[in-house]
């Protein structure tokens, strides 16, 4: 397993937003992540990625005990992280944004020293033109539109070359056409990449997702391949319950 | 025994004081996010009009009461011309408050010409009991803080006022948005965080004397003690003052006061990095 | 203006740097006006060596980098001939190179100090810590009591003055209770004022200086330090430093000093200066001994004895006359140069307070010496 | 008889960038209008001109038969307008509880918050928390609960389903049909089913220009409509 | 479709202080930039070539005096660059400054006063060493740690740092307390000594301009990126896999290192230290000096430096009692008018800090 996630607890003053929750994520595995609004998923995934110190439980990454981990380690370790809201650096151009999500893993030295923009500054472009943002390239980041500035965003959290991608809500404020194109843009990095994707639209997860885990006040509920988890019948009462 | 108990009212006379002018600066920093360098002297300015009622005859109460209005609608004024347009950049906020503060404090050097003037208590003398002395005026001053304390939470915490303030600080194109005027209640914080100044300068006066560097002096003890208590509610910033005024008043009795001054803040800073949400971490009012 | 003999040769330039904005501006702006009323006076007697004297005036804002530019202004863009002020030590201490060492220039250092400034070309002309208390002290014990209490200001002048001021009292058969020292700025004296209280101490010797000493005496006062009668006394209050406190905090507050203003009943030419100065100069600014102002019409008078005995502008001749030059009166009577010491001799007067106003209550027999170098 | 919110030829954009060309509008006293479009097309930059967020640059803006186009946010508010907007919609330091009663000042009805919480029962276990460390639906539901409460005689919402969970849309959409039948309502809306169910008339946009307009059935079954919302 | 300006700027005064604004503002500054790029873009070249011109020919028209004034301000400047480095670039505000200025200046006062060390090749370097460390500590303390720090928190514990300094000068007699150190010993090579004037003069604008150069290939190197990135937000930043925090406790290091230089520059050109020179005056000071010229594009900060100092200079000797008055007004207008500094009457936004000559080779 790539992703190893268990018995992740965590509360807020009184209230517990996840307990005990679990995720295992295999290598190239596409794996969604859905549950009620309020049911934990963005917290787990900060829990992943270090935004949040879970109360108790452990996260393993390739095989190593990360739970004590900074972010910046994770991120080094090869996680990569979409926040729901987005932050760019909005007075940053966009240019600059995925520049800076490029080269951040290189040493101090290469920093100061190495000519490494003239040497990325193709892969910078072709990023940019793939989320067709090329021609806004010079622009400031807080320029764009909302739905926009999540392209941005799953631009960024793409460049550093993942091993582990987390995306919360990538395709909020998009049309249907819109995610249908951003799910195309995510097929082809199945190749060297896993992907934790929360969603909230079932279509677009059982299109690209492998596997489905599903949150409920803070516990898993059901976890297993698509049609697995479509069939269960708790799944399905959830979906029925008001919320 | 005695002396433990004057100890303890000295101390807390000296908190309160520094709650007192804290007061103000906390609910401009906290609510609007400006540190206000020039928050001394609106307090010098307090001071400055109850010392100009004492110069011209009139009861020296008159001059208190007086303060905090007039320098109240100067930091509305202020507001609406300058304060108005650093909201975006903090930073250059502070710098901005501290060039208004060093042009009103040069400002009232002139006038005064750069003395040390005296101004008496409204009331004063001590209050004697048994062979301990305890100054009235001082004991006056803990009350009027403890009042102003309890008002200013009600009128934050309980008033729509306070709520309307409250969200307009927090994100004011949203509270525009839910139909609240953001610069009337831009202007009635700041003057309102600027009355309190007035007002601190107006009752420690009496204590202190009236000098141009009167309010500058406080300054420094009052950021860090904003930042000790919390940046971001009303309650932190003022236990934050508690803290560091009695700290400061206590330390010397226990310690050189050379090196109670520069260990206060120490302290302090070690303090706010350890616990960087400050005493209150900035929920609540 | 009178005709000048040499008025065809150029003026003489004296220049002043003083604090004419910052905290102390009340001190500097009053010396600057001395200075105006001691040029014009001596211009209007005909100058000095036939030629007019121009006066040149920079503000030190008490800001020793600030100071240091200004300086070199008069040092070296005017040229001045000398240069009169600075009123602080540090301030002293900042500008002394600039002008003795950097800039070959003559200095006269007007304010009463800690002593032990031995530079060479450096002349002070205010009161030195023997001058304040070799006969204050015997007094202060003699109408106060025994047990003293140094409370000060954490910088140098406290320091040292209370080395000094120890000596004293020990030689007298007083005793220090306590010798404590607090930040500059420090304005609440509760933990002081309980020491001073609980030991029953006689006489509270400060060298608190503002803004602190106001706080400080008035907490004194409400905690019946004076009731129970304790004696206040501080070598740097004046008549601008009375307004600090109200009469009754500090009644019986006993200084020591080369002027007061009550001198002008007795002394004729006291109360000459005091009204051509205030005729001149009729605002907030007092002609007073605390802000060197005294010092700065002493310096400027035994300067132009120098120059008149020298009979030439140039700095080693000047030095050489000032070295034991006499004015037969100033601010307080006469004084003069102690050869080869670089300090002035002058009379001390010891002042009580009494419902904001000083009364004299001793005075030197003679010209006192300021026992420095 | 005019529009209750008449918009003509506005143009309107940010700093020097123009945003929206030549934009005509009308909104009836009642009854739900959507507003559709791909991301970036300006319906955002729409929403916050009537809103009064940005200034018009050129164009009418009558609101209620009078001109309001030089009036305040916060007076077009009071006039009437409610606005969800599409980010930072909550008080982030505020208390749930102090969020529905900022909603609540202008409005005169007692059980007015009573009743958003009936209809977002999660909020009412909320209550104290500050909604910055809301969920991204609770969010969204507090958002709309606050501008409902301020008894608007228009209803600007953004997205107003960003996020939220289908359980919780359909409660949505159930109430917004229901409010389109006293007030007005336009919605900025990516799920077209939804916003076709609460509108009875749409306004695409494409590059700030409207590009189709009709009644909400038409405009679904146009065969242009794909095109507009694809990327 | 161009708008007035004045539309702009209703747009931004209506809609003060939130994040909406922020952005608008942003808009328009990206608005701006762009007609500046096509206008023709370098001008910081320009302006940085302009500079160091007028200061090489500064003291064959200046007198002898004003030379000293102009050696004086170029040391300042010096100082406002290490200033520039740690807020305008990385987004630390450093409200303690001088600490390292001072105490490298305090440093070398005690070199030359009681080791009788002035050789340049010693003293300078020692200078450097000293600020580097101060601020290797302090920075490591305020910077480093589990919570990344707030820019207030920064700001006053940078300010504790250099109060608690002040405080503790003042009271340290080995230091000369209250009155420093006078009558320091000029600076030496072999036998020459560097006393006020041309020669002086030519070393200080020799250091600044090698010092200039150095941290002008610093904030242009993809660091300097990283830096931009910081000053936007730290959390995103680390997120990626930056090391935030160290990289902005090496910058401090390094604005540390820089002061320190500066701060034994001026030691020996002023002759004296005093507790001041550690202190929160000159802090503030230093914090003027860049937001006057414009941070964030190091030449502002000379530029502000030269200003403040010489309209100081001119205004205290003519308006000699009410000039703190005057200047502070000044400083208002300045902050007022041109939040982004006097730089800002020539500069775009574009040219500051985060953007970087790429675009040439996208657009043919
Ligand atoms: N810092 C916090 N303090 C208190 N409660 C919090 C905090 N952060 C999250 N919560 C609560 O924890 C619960 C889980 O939040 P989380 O953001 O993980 O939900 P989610 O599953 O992502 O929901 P959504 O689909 O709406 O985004 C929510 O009820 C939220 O209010
Ligand atoms: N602050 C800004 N400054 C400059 N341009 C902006 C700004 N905000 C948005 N824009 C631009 O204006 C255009 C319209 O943006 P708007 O936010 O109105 O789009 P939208 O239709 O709401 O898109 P989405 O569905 O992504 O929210 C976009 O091209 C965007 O890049
Ligand atoms: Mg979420
Ligand atoms: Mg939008």
């Amino acid at each position: 397993m790539l992703l190893e996630a268990a018995g992740i607890k965590k509360i807020f003053g009184k209230l517990t937003a996840l307990d005990g929750a679990a995720l295992s994520v295999g290598e190239n595995e596409f794996h969604g992540l859905i549950g009620p609004n309020g049911s934990g998923k963005s917290t787990l995934m900060k829990c992943i990625a270090g935004a949040e110190v879970p109360t108790q439980g452990t996260v393993s990454f390739v095989n190593t005990d990360i739970t004590a981990y900074t972010p910046t380690e994770r991120a080094r370790a090869g996680m990569s992280l979409k926040f729901q809201i987005t932050s760019v650096l909005p007075s940053l151009t966009l240019y600059d944004n995925i520049l800076l999500a490029l080269q951040a893993q290189s040493s101090l030295f290469d920093l100061v020293f190495s000519r490494t923009r003239g040497a990325l500054h193709d892969q910078v472009m072709t990023m940019l033109r793939q989320f067709r943002l090329a021609d806004r390239a010079f622009e400031a980041a807080a320029a764009l539109s909302h739905g926009q500035q999540q392209w941005l965003e799953i631009a960024m959290a793409l460049a550093g070359k993942p091993k582990l991608l987390l995306l919360d809500e990538p395709t909020g404020g998009m049309s249907l056409e819109e995610r249908r194109v951003t799910g195309e843009l995510l097929q082809p990095i199945k190749q060297h990449c896993s992907l934790v994707i929360v969603e909230h639209d079932l279509d677009f997860i059982r299109d690209i997702c492998d596997r489905l885990t599903v949150l409920d006040q803070g516990r898993v509920l059901a976890s297993g391949t698509v049609p697995e988890i479509q069939a269960n019948p708790s799944v399905q009462e959830i979906y029925l319950r008001r919320a | 025994m005695a002396n433990a108990f004057v100890a303890a009212f000295e101390i807390l006379s000296f908190g309160a004081i520094i709650v007192l002018i804290v007061l103000g600066l906390g609910i401009i920093a906290s609510m609007m996010g400006i540190f206000n360098f020039a928050q001394g002297e609106f307090v010098l300015l307090g001071a400055y009009i109850t010392y100009l009622a004492y110069a011209k005859g009139m009861p020296i109460w008159a001059g208190m009461v007086a303060a905090p209005f007039v320098v109240g609608a100067l930091g509305f004024a202020l507001e609406a011309l300058i304060i108005r347009r650093f909201y975006a950049a903090p930073i250059v906020a502070m710098l901005g408050t501290y060039a208004l503060g060093l042009i009103i404090r040069e400002s009232v050097r002139g006038l005064i010409g750069g003395f040390y003037l005296t101004v008496p208590e409204p009331i004063g003398g001590s209050i004697d009991i048994g062979a301990m002395h305890i100054s009235a005026w001082r004991f006056t001053i803990i009350v009027i803080t403890l009042l102003v304390m309890a008002g200013c939470y009600l009128l934050l915490s309980r008033t729509s006022f306070g709520l309307r303030m409250r969200a307009t600080l927090e994100n004011p194109s949203l509270a525009r948005a839910s139909g609240i005027s953001t610069p009337l209640m831009y202007g009635a914080t700041f003057a309102f965080g600027s009355a309190l100044a007035g007002l601190a300068g107006a009752l420690i006066v009496p204590v202190f004397s009236l000098y141009a560097d009167l309010g500058l002096r406080f300054l420094i003890q009052g950021f860090v003690a904003v930042m000790v208590g919390g940046v971001g509610s009303f309650i932190g910033p003022v236990a934050g003052a508690g803290v560091i005024g009695t700290l400061s008043a206590a330390l010397p009795w226990i310690m050189a006061p050379v090196v109670a001054d520069v260990l206060v803040f120490v302290l302090a800073i070690v303090f706010i990095k350890f616990r960087p949400q400050g005493l209150i971490a900035g929920k609540g009012v | 203006p009178a005709p000048w003999a040499n008025a065809a040769e150029a003026p003489i330039k004296v220049g002043i740097a003083t604090d004419l904005t910052g905290p102390i501006a009340y001190a500097g702006n009053a010396d600057a006006n001395v200075a105006k009323m001691v040029i014009k006076e001596i211009n209007a007697a005909g100058g000095l060596l036939g030629r007019p004297l121009e006066l040149y005036i920079e503000d030190t804002a008490s800001n020793e980098s600030v100071a240091v530019g200004n300086v070199r202004k008069l040092i070296q863009r005017d040229k001045v001939d000398m240069v009169l002020g600075g009123i602080t030590s540090s301030m002293r201490n900042a500008i002394k190179d600039p002008i003795v060492a950097r800039g070959k220039t003559l200095y006269i250092y007007p304010q009463l100090y800690e002593g032990k400034e031995c530079t060479p070309y450096l002349f002070c002309t205010g009161p030195t810590p023997a001058q304040q208390c070799d006969e204050f002290i015997p007094w202060l014990i003699k109408n106060g009591g025994k047990k003293f209490a140094l409370p000060s200001a954490n910088y140098v002048w406290p320091h040292t003055l209370n080395v000094y001021a120890r000596k004293v009292i020990e030689a007298n058969g007083g005793e220090v209770v306590f010798e404590e020292y607090y930040p500059l700025d420090q304005v609440d004296f509760s933990a002081t004022v309980n020491r001073i209280v609980s030991n029953k101490v006689d006489v509270v010797f400060n060298t608190v200086i503002p803004p602190g000493v106001g706080p400080f005496f008035k907490q004194l006062y409400e905690a019946g330090f004076l009731k129970n009668g304790g004696r206040l006394a501080c070598v740097y209050y004046d008549e601008n430093t009375l307004n600090i406190n109200q009469a009754a905090e500090i009644e019986g507050l006993a200084s020591c000093l080369d002027y007061f203003k009550v001198l002008t009943k007795e002394n004729p030419f006291d109360a000459k200066i005091q009204a051509a100065y205030e005729k001149d100069f009729p605002g907030n600014f007092l002609f007073a001994a605390g802000s060197a102002a005294t010092g700065t019409y002493r310096g400027l008078k035994l300067w132009e004895a120098a120059v008149k005995e020298a009979g030439k502008i140039d700095r080693e001749s000047v030095a050489a006359a000032l070295d034991h030059a006499k004015i037969a009166e100033g601010p307080g009577g006469p004084a003069e140069m102690v050869p080869g010491k670089r300090h002035c001799k002058m009379k001390m007067y010891t002042a009580v307070a009494k419902g904001g106003n000083y009364e004299i209550v001793a005075r030197s027999s003679g010209l006192v010496d300021p026992k420095e170098c | 008889m005019p529009e209750f919110l008449d918009i003509k030829h506005l143009d309107a954009g940010y700093g020097r960038s123009q945003v929206l060309f030549d934009v005509t509008l009308g909104i009836p006293w009642r009854g739900g209008v959507a507003v559709l479009g791909r991301n970036g097309a300006g319906k955002t930059t729409l929403m916050k001109t009537i809103v009064g967020e940005l200034p018009a640059w050129k164009g009418e803006l009558a609101f209620d038969g009078r001109d309001i186009s030089r009036r305040a946010t916060q007076e077009r508010v009071r006039a009437g307008i409610g606005y969800v907007p599409q980010e930072h919609s909550v008080f982030a330091r505020l208390s749930v509880r102090d969020n529905l009663a900022v909603g609540s000042l202008a409005s005169k009805k007692a059980d007015a918050v009573d009743h958003v919480l009936t209809i977002f029962p999660k909020l009412g276990q909320r209550l104290d928390q500050p909604a910055g460390t809301l969920s991204g639906g609770e969010r969204k539901m507090l958002a709309i609960g606050r501008a409902m409460l301020g008894d608007p005689k228009l209803l600007l919402l953004d997205e107003p389903t960003e996020g939220v969970w289908i359980g919780v849309i359909e409660e949505i959409t159930e109430r917004l049909i229901e409010l389109a039948r006293t007030i007005a309502v336009i919605i900025v809306e990516q799920h077209l089913d939804l916003a076709l169910r609460v509108a009875d008339y749409a306004y695409v946009l494409d590059r700030g220009r409207v590009a189709l307009q009709g009644e909400a059935g038409q405009v679904r079954s146009n065969p242009e409509l794909m095109r507009y919302l694809a990327p | 479709m161009l708008k007035p300006m004045s539309v702009v700027r209703e747009a931004i005064a209506t809609d003060m202080g939130d994040e909406a604004d922020g952005a608008m503002a942003e808009g328009a500054a990206a608005g701006q930039a762009k007609d500046r790029v096509k206008a023709g873009r370098k001008i910081l070249p320009i302006v940085e070539a302009v500079v160091l011109v007028a200061a090489l020919l500064a003291p064959l028209v200046l007198q002898d005096y004003l030379t000293v004034f102009a050696t004086r301000v170029i040391i300042l400047a010096l100082f406002a660059l290490s200033f520039d480095l740690v807020w305008g670039y990385a987004g630390i505000m450093s409200f303690g400054q001088a600490l390292f200025f001072g105490s490298a200046g305090y440093g070398v006062a005690l070199l030359a006063r009681d080791l009788d060390i002035t050789n340049i090749f010693l003293v300078l370097p020692a200078g450097t060493l000293i600020g580097l460390a101060f601020a290797l500590l302090l920075g490591g303390f305020l910077l480093l740690g589990r919570h990344p720090s707030s820019v207030i928190f920064v700001s006053l514990g940078t300010l504790t740092g250099s109060y608690a300094a002040d405080r503790l000068a003042r009271g340290w007699y080995y230091l000369g307390g209250q009155n420093g150190i006078p009558s320091i010993a000029p600076m030496s090579l072999g036998t020459y000594e560097f006393t006020e004037g041309p020669a002086f003069y030519y070393l200080v604008l020799g250091i600044l301009v090698v010092v200039y150069l150095l941290c002008r290939f610093l904030v242009r190197s993809q660091f300097g990126l990283a830096l931009a990135g910081l000053r936007e937000n730290e959390q995103r930043i680390a997120f990626f896999g930056y090391k935030a925090q160290h990289l902005k406790a090496i910058i401090f290091t390094i604005g540390g290192a820089v002061a320190g230089l500066a701060g034994s520059l001026y030691a020996f050109h002023e002759g004296f230290v005093w507790p001041n020179m550690v202190g929160v005056v000159v802090s503030t000071q230093v914090v003027l000096y860049v937001l006057f010229g414009g941070s964030g594009t190091l030449i502002g900060a000379v530029i502000g430096a030269v200003i403040v100092e010489g309209v100081s200079f001119w205004l205290s000797d003519n308006y000699r009692d009410i000039w703190p008055i005057i200047l502070g007004v000044l400083l208002l207008l300045v902050i007022l008018f041109r939040p982004l500094g006097l730089i800002s009457f020539v500069l775009g936004e574009r040219e500051r800090v985060g953007s970087f000559g790429a675009k040439a080779k996208e657009n043919p």
